[in-house]
């Protein structure tokens, strides 16, 4: 049985067709990009995979079930902005999600159950490469640590399906390449099932065991919101193939623990 | 030559520009009162600096024959102490109903138009209903209080919490949190700086319900004591009353600041990276 | 329906005739007599005078200082069976108006007048322009609230005004005020009253007994040309607001009863039913017995001259009962 | 089950959940009305709903016995009149000086300070000041809702402007604008419809302020009727009173909300991409 | 004489040295592009060229004249964002420079004077391809099209330098490279001198003459302000070129008036 499975979904907004007749299975461990043009519902993908919106038409099945109508722990998600707390430390962004499971009344731990959890969201911010800046806030930490959190935050309650929406978009290309790193990393060490939705075609085809194109497959010029799209393609990419040699004029500058900001000349 | 829209002034010339208006009104205040005084020595609209400081030493360190209290202090402490109870009695109703108002949209749909329209109503057209049903005690003082900025606390309030990003709820959500979860760990943290921010701005209004409450029933207080005198037209006691009570209000005001800013560094750090105009 | 209590409490407002509820409250006279009558009586001040009348008329006092006329108005024809327990002084030129710049009571035809609007002042001036041929259609009636009146004078908008102490001798003694007709010109009919609900009454005679036998002797103490007398009257200038001098030129002008027997004598008087003739007349023409009055005689006064009004419908009683007993001494 | 944070009401449920505390208003009204009237059939309390539409219909219909007006209309005339003015002449002060504060340093630390002080002083406090200056007329009442909303709406104004991106105003200048340029073509378009949101929360303020003017000194309007005829407890009046002015304020929100959206569509349009709450 | 100038130029702010020792000079119509690591003084640098900010030390020459300390006409931007009027159309907005140049009091145009702007403003327009939304609003308007806006009003009043502070920074991949097109044939066509700030140093190559690499050549691991960035390295750059073949699927679904969003998958 696959993990995810679309039959005949359609999504509209009243007139607005957004999606329609998509069809797909995905396996466990798979990790599926997402490309496509501006507004042909990419996110509204995703929020019908997280739960947030339902589909208008059709099933879609979470092991074999139908899949329930609001967020819950099976299914991380990082944005690409406001993904973690404002008011909480980055240590404590990470521990909140263990209270959240231990603790259903106060969401609070206390004595050695806190200990532990402090321990283990140590050891997960520091495989975010966080360690040093446990005890910063969020506004304390530039964009691309902030999602490196938000990674770390989603991780520990140990989702089966991480779904990553245009994570990186607000990035400098520069520590892009990093974040590539570390998503692959803790994709392979979780064995996590990643969607992940981005603008840059070659991203997807780096990044992903498949790459799928949203676009759609009829128009018509007098009501452009009568049809929607579809997975116009869903080719194999280029995973398990580690990424090429990069030269280039490192401007590395790292304080010792922030990851350093490099820009990469890529040959042609 | 530099537009006017470029030049800015440095410490000195600030300093020197803001004390201006100040020396103006101080000025035209003295030569007001000089004139009127020379007209009539008895004159009771604009006394001599010399007499209103006769009469605050009076008032703040001189027992009153009738009662043997400080009246400044007494005064000062009566109002402060409602005040104190009504904004903080607004304060907590705001908070709860904000956020739950904001949280819950069932909660929304059943509280909001009723709020909204109990804070279009004046409270001074309710003053008379209001003493009714409150007596003339310190309940009802405090009641004008809370519902003078209890209803804009809640409107504030619960703006501000459908204005966290619904990203931050549905993550909590992916974390595993149940609504109360949500609201005790998201929004309630994130909203408590946002209840200082407003109750800041519900102080002028505050204040205004108090003078007015304790114009009509009280036996101490400040407003009460500028509407006591008010009769006699004694501004030797009026104007350092508003003067001392625009002192305290301003002092409330940087105190909550103060202390929003040691208790929440996330939330003015946040604002820190704006550059925050010091108005 | 009232019961039998032993819990009471009355409210007051600073003006010149109640002040003495303030100092024998502070004095512990009140507390003497009420201890007496093994009772409990609570001395409250309002500021607001209206407020202190509706909040007697809601239920939440069992006594009050007014007027005859407030009286009437505000808990009688609100249908508060209320009763005058003390008659404590009347206005003897307390109460005036006053005009800018000029100096008799004709001149104000076509004026601006500022005063508090179906209060007594409205009521003297009433009077004062029946005794020159004029009525209220030859003048502008400004509502204004009696604390503002005295800022509210120094302005050159405000040329006629109508008051009560101690605002009126603040206006006075302003330059070029002359005070055109007061209470004096009509004396006996602004009376200061401690009304207290009948049925309350009723039930408990010892309330009405001790706040009665309260008040002699505070009268007697407040009366004497001695230092005690002084002091007390220091005492309800300083509660007041001003001092010795303005409270005791604030009393020349107020006809105080020191004596039970001047307030019994007052009372039974046929002028009383005369003065409340005309007092019910003005409320009912400014609407103030409400829409359901028919007539003047909607509210019934019950005087010891005889019954004003509708005698089934007696909601206002003046009595004598009370202060006759403290002028016999049986209190 | 669904958490309670993601149910949302249907349009049906929205409007019954809102209709139910007014209803249980209505209903603990007609009771605790029905009690006291068996207690006292002349208490004028809490008259019965009979008598209130009676009264109404007299001040609505009837001329007045006394001056053969027509009271609520004359009423409202002179009260929407004053607020009008007040508001007005607030709202031009306040953009006059919030523009000059916001965009020009140099006015910004010769005002702002003075701004700061004045917004702190409570209104009612300085009455007999007021009424000394500027008499009893009409003047007065239309000055106290100018004094007692303009500080904030500066204060809110120039606290807008600064708020325009600074990269604006640059790049008017990089367009070749002067000072006087920038303000007339970049600055003063962009504050007009921030002007019009303060005006519209000024206006719960104004509504006070008017309401506290017309107690102290009036002929009529809608704060003097109430404050005249609480002098015999009449609720069948002021409660009638009180309903009207609620909906006369919600009104003029409403007006100047949909006269804001047909001027601005640009303003409005930048909500429009964020959900806006409709509260 | 060079159009620009910079003599032993420094820049800090209080303690923190941000520029030190910068040397360099343009001649008109060069295209330089400026890299370097965030916050490494770049948009100061700008910022000077612009007169919102004056070096600490040294000499900043225009013409051989020291640079005055506030924006003028002769220095054209375009921010990476807010660079539009918000309440002006894509006409308006383009019409108030004209306005603000031939009307300083009232900054407003009628009668003849008035059509021959708007009909030299609609000329503009059509060459950055927004002819048919000459009367939008920009929130009208999606990110691309804002800065090909912000572009036509910076160009109307032909200033003789062009700064471009990371304007493409907010644009989806896609829409840059039509955005390079233009900013290349604008600057071909109006003989510009153009500073462009970028974090991509392909575009900073693809696009300039000469590119600036900002560093710091000197650091004090204990007091990190203690020194400043220099221009470390001034490459020519690729210009005159031509870009090279873009093969890929394109995902083009333009609207008759807005320019196609692009996917380019580009060989590597
Ligand atoms: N709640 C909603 N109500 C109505 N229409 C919506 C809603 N959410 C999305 N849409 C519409 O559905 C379409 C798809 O939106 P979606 O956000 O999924 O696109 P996207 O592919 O993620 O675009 P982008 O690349 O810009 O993020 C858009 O036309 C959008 O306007
Ligand atoms: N007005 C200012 N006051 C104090 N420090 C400033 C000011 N403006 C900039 N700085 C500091 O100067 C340094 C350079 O800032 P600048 O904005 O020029 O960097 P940048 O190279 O443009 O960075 P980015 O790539 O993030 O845009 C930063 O450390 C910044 O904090
Ligand atoms: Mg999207
Ligand atoms: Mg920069």
């Amino acid at each position: 049985m696959s993990l995810i499975e679309l039959r005949q979904v359609w999504k509209s907004y009243g007139d607005q067709v957004v999606l329609e007749r998509v069809n797909a299975s995905v396996e466990a461990g798979e990790f599926v990009t997402v490309v496509g043009a501006s507004g042909c519902g990419k996110t509204t993908f995703l929020n019908m995979l997280l739960g947030t919106e339902a589909p208008s038409r059709g099933e879609l099945l979470l092991d074999g079930q139908p899949l329930p109508a609001e967020p819950d722990s099976r299914r991380g998600i990082v944005f690409q902005r406001y993904s973690v707390f404002p008011h909480l430390t980055a240590l404590q962004n990470v521990v909140v999600a263990r209270e959240f499971q231990m603790s259903r009344l106060l969401a609070r731990l206390v004595g050695r159950r806190r200990r532990q959890v402090r321990q283990e969201s140590l050891e997960l911010l520091s495989a975010v490469g966080l360690a040093q800046s446990a005890d910063k806030y969020p506004h304390e930490l530039s964009g691309g640590m902030q999602q490196r959190l938000a990674l770390a935050q989603s991780l520990i309650n140990k989702p089966r399906i991480l779904l990553l929406d245009e994570p990186f978009g607000a990035l400098d290309p520069g520590i892009r390449a990093d974040m590539h790193q570390l998503v692959l990393s803790l994709w392979r060490q979780h064995q996590l099932t990643i969607f992940m939705v981005t603008h840059d075609l070659k991203e997807g085809f780096y990044l992903g065991t498949r790459l799928w194109v949203f676009d759609k497959v009829r128009q018509d010029p007098h009501a452009p919101q009568a049809y929607g799209a579809r997975i116009t393609y869903d080719l194999p990419a280029g995973r398990k193939a580690e990424p090429g040699p990069a030269v280039g004029i490192s401007l590395d500058r790292g304080d010792s623990d922030k990851v350093p900001a490099k820009l990469l000349l890529q040959t042609e | 030559m530099t537009k006017l829209i470029n030049r800015r002034p440095d410490r000195l010339q600030r300093l020197v520009l803001g004390a201006l208006p100040f020396l103006l009104v101080a000025g035209l205040y003295l030569w007001g009162s000089e004139q009127r005084l020379q007209a009539n020595p008895n004159d009771k609209l604009l006394p001599a600096p010399s007499k209103i400081i006769d009469t605050m030493e009076r008032l703040a360190f001189e027992p009153s024959k009738r009662s043997g209290d400080y009246l400044l202090w007494t005064d000062t402490a009566a109002s402060l102490q409602r005040l104190a109870l009504g904004v903080s009695a607004g304060a907590l109703i705001g908070l709860v109903f904000g956020i739950v108002n904001g949280a819950i949209p069932l909660a929304h749909a059943n509280f909001s138009p009723m709020v909204t329209t109990v804070s279009l109503i004046p409270p001074m057209a309710i003053l008379p209903v209001l003493f009714i049903i409150f007596g003339l005690g310190e309940l009802a003082k405090v009641v004008l209080i809370v519902i003078g900025i209890t209803p804009v606390l809640i409107r504030d309030l619960q703006q501000r919490v459908i204005e966290i990003p619904r990203e931050q709820l549905i993550k909590a959500q992916t974390l595993g949190a149940n609504t109360w979860q949500t609201i005790a760990r998201v929004i309630l943290p994130q909203i408590m700086p946002r209840l200082l921010d407003s109750v800041r701005l519900a102080l002028g209004p505050a204040w205004l319900f108090l003078i007015a409450a304790e114009a009509i029933a009280a036996t101490e207080g400040l407003g009460y004591r500028i509407f006591l005198v008010r009769r006699y037209l004694a501004m030797d006691t009026i104007l350092p009353y508003v003067v001392w009570i625009t002192l305290l209000a301003f002092s409330l005001d940087w105190i909550l600041r103060a202390v929003s800013q040691r208790i929440w560094p996330w939330y003015h750090g946040k604002s820190r990276q704006q550059p925050v105009a010091t108005s | 329906h009232a019961d039998e209590r032993s819990k009471f409490s009355v409210c007051w407002s600073i003006y010149v005739g109640w002040m003495p509820w303030d100092y024998g409250a502070q004095s512990g006279i009140v507390k003497k007599w009420a201890d007496k009558y093994g009772i409990e009586i609570d001395v409250v001040q309002i500021n607001d005078y209206i407020e202190s009348i509706n909040q007697y008329t809601a239920g939440k006092y069992d006594g009050c200082t007014m007027t005859n006329m407030d009286a009437l108005t505000i808990p009688a024809a609100g249908g508060v069976d209320s009763t005058a327990l003390v008659v404590g002084d009347f206005s003897n030129g307390n109460d005036g108006v006053v005009l800018k710049g000029k100096n008799k009571l004709a001149d104000i035809k076509g004026q601006n007048v500022n005063l508090v609007e179906l209060s007594v002042s409205h009521y003297l001036l009433a009077r004062g322009l029946e005794s020159v041929g004029l009525s209220e259609k030859d003048v502008t009636v400004v509502n204004t609230s009696d604390a503002d009146l005295v800022s509210a004078y120094t302005t050159d908008d405000v040329t006629a005004v109508v008051t009560w102490n101690p605002l009126l001798s603040e206006i006075v003694a302003m330059p070029a005020s002359t005070p055109v007709f007061d209470s004096s010109n009509i004396p006996g009919e602004i009376i200061d009253l401690m009304v207290v609900n009948t049925e309350t009454l009723k039930a408990n005679p010892k309330f009405g007994k001790a706040l009665v036998g309260a008040w002699y002797e505070i009268m007697a103490v407040m009366g004497a040309d001695n230092a005690a007398g002084k002091a007390a009257r220091t005492f309800m200038g300083k509660a007041s607001g001003t001092d010795l001098a303005g409270y005791e030129a604030q009393l020349a002008s107020t006809k105080m009863f020191y004596q039970p027997a001047q307030a019994v004598d007052f009372v039974v008087s046929a002028d009383l039913k005369t003065t409340m003739g005309y007092v019910a007349e003005f409320s009912f023409e400014h609407g103030l017995l409400g829409e359901g009055a028919a007539d003047a005689g909607f509210v019934g006064i019950e005087t010891p001259a005889g019954i004003i009004g509708d005698s089934d419908n007696v909601k206002l009683r003046f009595s004598p009962k009370y202060m006759r007993m403290a002028a016999e001494g049986k209190l």
